[in-house]
């Protein structure tokens, strides 16, 4: 399937006011600004560990937790500080996370593979292929145990798709109604493999039907898109009707991690075609006539500013104190 | 005080953490109305509900993994896995979820869960339905584990299992599910980390847990017609694990055998073993020794089995090999 | 849905020759003899360990493996009594390994759960709920690996659809075409829990279109019609085009296990129902115009003669060496 | 004579194995064209084809499963499990099928196949992706269990697991790969539970396995300045363990002190000395102490891992601590 033809642009900002567009404008705009800040931060040394960038995915991060409530809870993957900061989370303490500094979310016991921030709904990643959906479905027991009206959305890579788990994540949820909402965001690529050497029917989202629950493909280039079918997903798992599964066709911009041999499975061409379909330009181009330009302006100066203050904090804050090293252990 | 069996602990024990918890539930095949393979969740759908004692699919890997979502949500799961063997099945969610979120998160999730199992030998249910695996866990930082010998312990362990903001595995043998002994009417909880001795004797240490403890016992009575006064603690908690009680006993007895069902090669004996001698090696006239099943998967055949599972027998044959005494009938 | 109603009965002996129904009924027959005769055994206490019947399941076991070469390899699950008969093997040492004697086909240290005759393309059984497919899958990937024309069969419970195994062997099976034929008996149960509690969609059938690969539905109690399914699946894999699912719909005439409590989740009347539908009788009626009746009665009496011949030849066996017990290990 | 990589000798010797041994063939992800995430398998898929140099979607209980069921079909493979840490996600294949095969079976099927994992701290990968969890297998009776240290290591320990007729674990430390060893043009095969004297000493005998090996080197020629003599012994597989070669050296050196990255609580550490002391009691004039990580998950930063992973000077310390010496910056 050709991503290009394949969808309907919405052009309808589906019901947002002009000021959750802005919002939607800066969360995607600052996901842009992070990663290419701590990639370079990274490719000058100041990080290390393995990094995952989400550049050119921003829309699935945005576009599905502005459909939710602040409350509402997120798990993600390896590739997460999109789903991170899209949920709300610090810029600061994220970037003093990637730092490995004191003042982390996770006191740089975590890392960039490991961001939580409980306060945000943000329950974590887990770079354990699979494991996003489990704990998802997990909490979303917890909610139905507790006659709790929030919903847990679960952040999947098209690779969790052969994984055991994925397969009972969804049976269990089905058959117990849980309030969960499982966004695979298929960005063409499990490392070098592609979807279509994974499975042979390359759409995903039909797997839905063998458990019983909708499933749904979206523009994953579309926050508007993503943002809809996203709140339809979780209207219906709050009201009881159990889970959905969305496939947001997207695609990777960098390599699976930074120092990837790219080149071994993709031409340099593919990228950059691909590129060209730049969900920040879209979401532009789709409120240009309800957001002025020097609003948006003044957004990317703002945010420029905060990614700056971010680095600048995890950069001057300490390191973990040794004696942390075995706290929380047994 | 009153006379139950083991099983009959585990389900009140059960009983009481629902009764007294509303974050508590169950999760495991079999545990509803059909109340466990081997009794252990009788009554408990029928008293608190089918939402509360929920019956799985056969998936461990979910089982786990929801588990712990529902953990860091803030429940506090039970979870049954029908046999220990099927632990295999869904050791991700406990060593690298369950065990790990608290640390990772700097803090921030918990994951409290009760993972309830049993295993052992002697129903002849062959070589993937027997294996005694709770050695594994130690090596696995974050995870207590508990195995209970008696039914009063069974009650006053679990009520300090399920409080702990800890995951635990609490491991049942088979083989103590119709033993009883006599409880308290209000049983006292029992501190995680503090062994017991369950029979004074001067002149060896026998350190074990769960069924193992009761087969140390008959071979001290055997060995007291012998003349050997034989010392039995039962460690109750793996991890944490009360090595000073030992290390106390040493400094009397000067001979310590460790026993247990599970096959020796890397079983937890090396570690009391190592303590012990890191600890206390003035103490030791003679080396510890360890009284454990022999290197193999455990055999259907019962001709088969006695030749290679621990018993009776060999804890009293370590204990004289420890003295330096000859086979009685060698 | 309905069973009764959702099959046309062929009357059709599928193209297969007198003596190959006849094949039909001695195997069908002899699975049903010795189930009852080792269940009598067990009850009586000759017997120990766990013991599954596949009793009213005969028609699977037997319309699958005569569609199959001798060469051809076949996996099973805890219920592989009449998977083990329907290939070929041996009665003598199938009940000699029952009995836990040296003469069985594991010199008794598999048991009732796994029986192996690699002489007869048994290649055994996984009482791992899942393990089956896994098994299947690989000795498939050995034909494909060795461009063998060989075509691998596994059987399954419907309980093993909620597991990740299953969907990881199909998914895996498809992408590399495999020849190898998933056969899920949908008995109705897995122990207590119906196929309905397991999963929103109660066909398994339908499962095989998120994999890509054909899935069909098969009436279980009808050999004939099992036969041509198997045959048609095995052709596709041994041409070359990939795994099929067949889902046979049958019954589970006894307990889970000896020892099951039945009466806790089913009524006596609808087991009373369904076992008016006998495969056997069945099978009888759609052959009467081809087999006589003092034919099929020779057959029988032949095989009681047999079974009580294997039954005396395990009885008088001896046990295994205790020696043996550490052969075979490392 | 030449010197090549660690990682180049991975390479070597899967290479070999695939030219000279049809039945050989390697699964696991990323391992075909892109060549391995670690470069282990570069230019295999080219010279060998995709169809024995099999590219895997993520899911490691399948690769390991349909492992097994190849390898009793007669195939050899070899199994990448890319992070040792996912070993947990395919532990049952290993546990309950791979290793009990051939015994279950009575000796009718085997699994020869070599399991190719890497794991270790020191890239900063955080918990879930560094762990080191060989000592889990050394309690899995029916696996061997080899960890090579050097380039030669590497060929020679390679071919003697491809020939073995059970499954075998074949651990590499990540932060090796890149080290670099003299290799014999022609390499002897070495073996499996041959250990080796790295370096010759009087005072204290450090035996490890893997990266520990060169660190105990390290330590050893620190030691040496402060005048003390340090042999080290390089088990170079764990099971079999080569506890002669042990028991040996201390006959001459008296004393003991065992290291592994792994988790000291639970590590294998504690099997030899277990052994050490109940074979060689009497030759000890101090008791055997280890040198292992502290039991926390493993943290991201790099001076909370410094704080509890084993190093060379965790090592040096205990040496010290044998001989009763004082720290010399205590
Ligand atoms: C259980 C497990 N197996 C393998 C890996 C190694 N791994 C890390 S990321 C990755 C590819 C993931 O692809 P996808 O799920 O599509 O996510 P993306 O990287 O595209 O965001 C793999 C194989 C892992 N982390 N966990
Ligand atoms: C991994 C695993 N989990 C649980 C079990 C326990 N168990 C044994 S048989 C069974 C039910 C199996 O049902 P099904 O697959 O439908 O087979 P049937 O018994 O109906 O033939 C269960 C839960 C097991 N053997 N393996
Ligand atoms: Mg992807
Ligand atoms: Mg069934």
């Amino acid at each position: 399937m050709n991503r290009e033809s394949a969808f309907q642009t919405s052009t309808d900002p589906g019901g947002l006011t002009d000021s959750r567009l802005s919002e939607v404008f800066r969360l995607m705009y600052t996901i842009r600004r992070f990663e290419v800040t701590t990639e370079r931060a990274h490719l000058d040394g100041e990080l290390y560990g393995p990094f995952h960038s989400s550049m050119g995915q921003e829309a699935v991060s945005v576009g599905a937790c502005i459909a939710l409530r602040p409350d509402d809870v997120v798990t993600s993957t390896h590739r997460g500080h999109g789903h991170a900061i899209a949920k709300g989370a610090d810029l600061g303490r994220i970037c003093a996370e990637l730092w490995g500094r004191s003042t982390g979310y996770c006191q740089g016991k975590g890392g960039s593979m490991h961001i939580v921030s409980m306060e945000h709904g943000f329950v974590g990643q887990s770079p354990i292929i699979g494991g996003s959906g489990l704990l998802a479905t997990g909490a979303a027991l917890a909610f139905d145990l507790t006659k709790d009206s929030r919903v847990a959305v679960a952040f999947m890579g098209d690779g969790a798709v052969g994984q055991g788990v994925f397969h009972e994540s969804l049976n269990l949820a089905a058959i117990w109604r849980l309030p969960v909402v499982f966004i695979v965001e298929n960005n063409g690529f499990a490392h070098s493999f592609r979807a279509e050497q994974m499975q042979l029917n390359p759409d995903i989202a039909p797997r839905a039907e063998g458990y019983g629950i909708p499933g749904v493909v979206v523009d994953g280039m579309n926050v508007l898109d993503v943002h809809e079918a996203t709140r339809t997903a979780v209207d219906r798992a709050r009201r009881g009707d159990g889970p959905t599964l969305i496939e947001a066709k997207c695609y990777r911009w960098r390599g699976h991690n930074l120092g990837d041999a790219e080149h071994l499975y993709r031409a340099r061409e593919e990228v950059e075609k691909a590129r060209r379909d730049d969900p920040i330009e879209r979401f532009k181009q789709a409120v240009a006539d309800r957001i002025p330009e020097r609003t948006l302006a003044a957004i990317e100066a703002k945010v420029d500013g905060e990614i700056e203050a971010a680095v600048r904090f995890a950069g001057a804050s300490p390191p973990p104190d040794p004696g942390i090293a075995l706290e929380g252990s047994f | 005080m009153r006379e139950i069996t083991f099983v009959e602990a585990v389900r009140e024990a059960q009983a009481e953490a629902l009764a007294s918890d509303d974050r508590v539930f169950i999760m495991g095949q079999e545990i509803g109305e059909y109340g466990g393979v081997f009794r252990a969740t009788e009554g408990l759908a029928e008293r608190f509900g089918a939402h509360r004692v929920r019956d799985m699919p056969i998936a461990e890997q979910s089982m786990l993994g929801a588990g712990v979502g529902a953990a860091v949500m803030g429940m506090r799961p039970i979870v049954e896995v029908m046999f220990m063997d099927f632990i295999a099945c869904g050791m991700d969610a406990i060593v690298s979820h369950a065990a790990k979120m608290r640390y990772m998160s700097g803090d921030q999730m918990r994951a409290p869960m009760v993972i309830r199992t049993q295993g052992g030998s002697g129903t002849h249910h062959g070589a993937q339905h027997s294996q005694t695996l709770e050695s594994w866990f130690l090596h696995v930082p974050g995870l207590a584990v508990v195995v209970p010998s008696t039914p009063s312990d069974v009650i006053g362990l679990f009520r300090a299992s399920i409080e702990l903001d800890h995951p635990v595995l609490f491991v049942e043998h088979r083989a103590l599910y119709r033993t009883t002994g006599t409880v308290a009417d209000r049983v006292e909880t029992i501190p995680l980390g503090r062994g017991v001795i369950r029979r004074y004797g001067d002149d060896v240490t026998v350190a074990a847990v769960g069924k193992s403890v009761r087969q140390a016992l008959v071979a001290a009575r055997e060995l007291d017609e012998e003349g050997v006064s034989v010392e039995v603690i039962d460690l109750r908690t793996l991890v944490p694990m009360d090595v000073d009680l030992v290390l106390d006993s040493l400094s009397r007895t000067h001979r310590l055998v460790v026993a247990h069902e599970a096959v020796e090669r890397g079983g937890w004996a090396g570690e009391l073993i190592s303590r012990a001698v890191a600890e206390g090696f003035d103490e030791l006239d003679a080396p510890p020794l360890r009284a454990a099943s022999l290197a193999t998967p455990i055999p259907f055949a019962r001709e088969l089995e006695a030749e290679m599972i621990c018993d009776e027998r060999l804890i009293a044959r370590r204990v004289r090999e420890s003295l330096g005494m000859p086979e009685p009938w060698a």
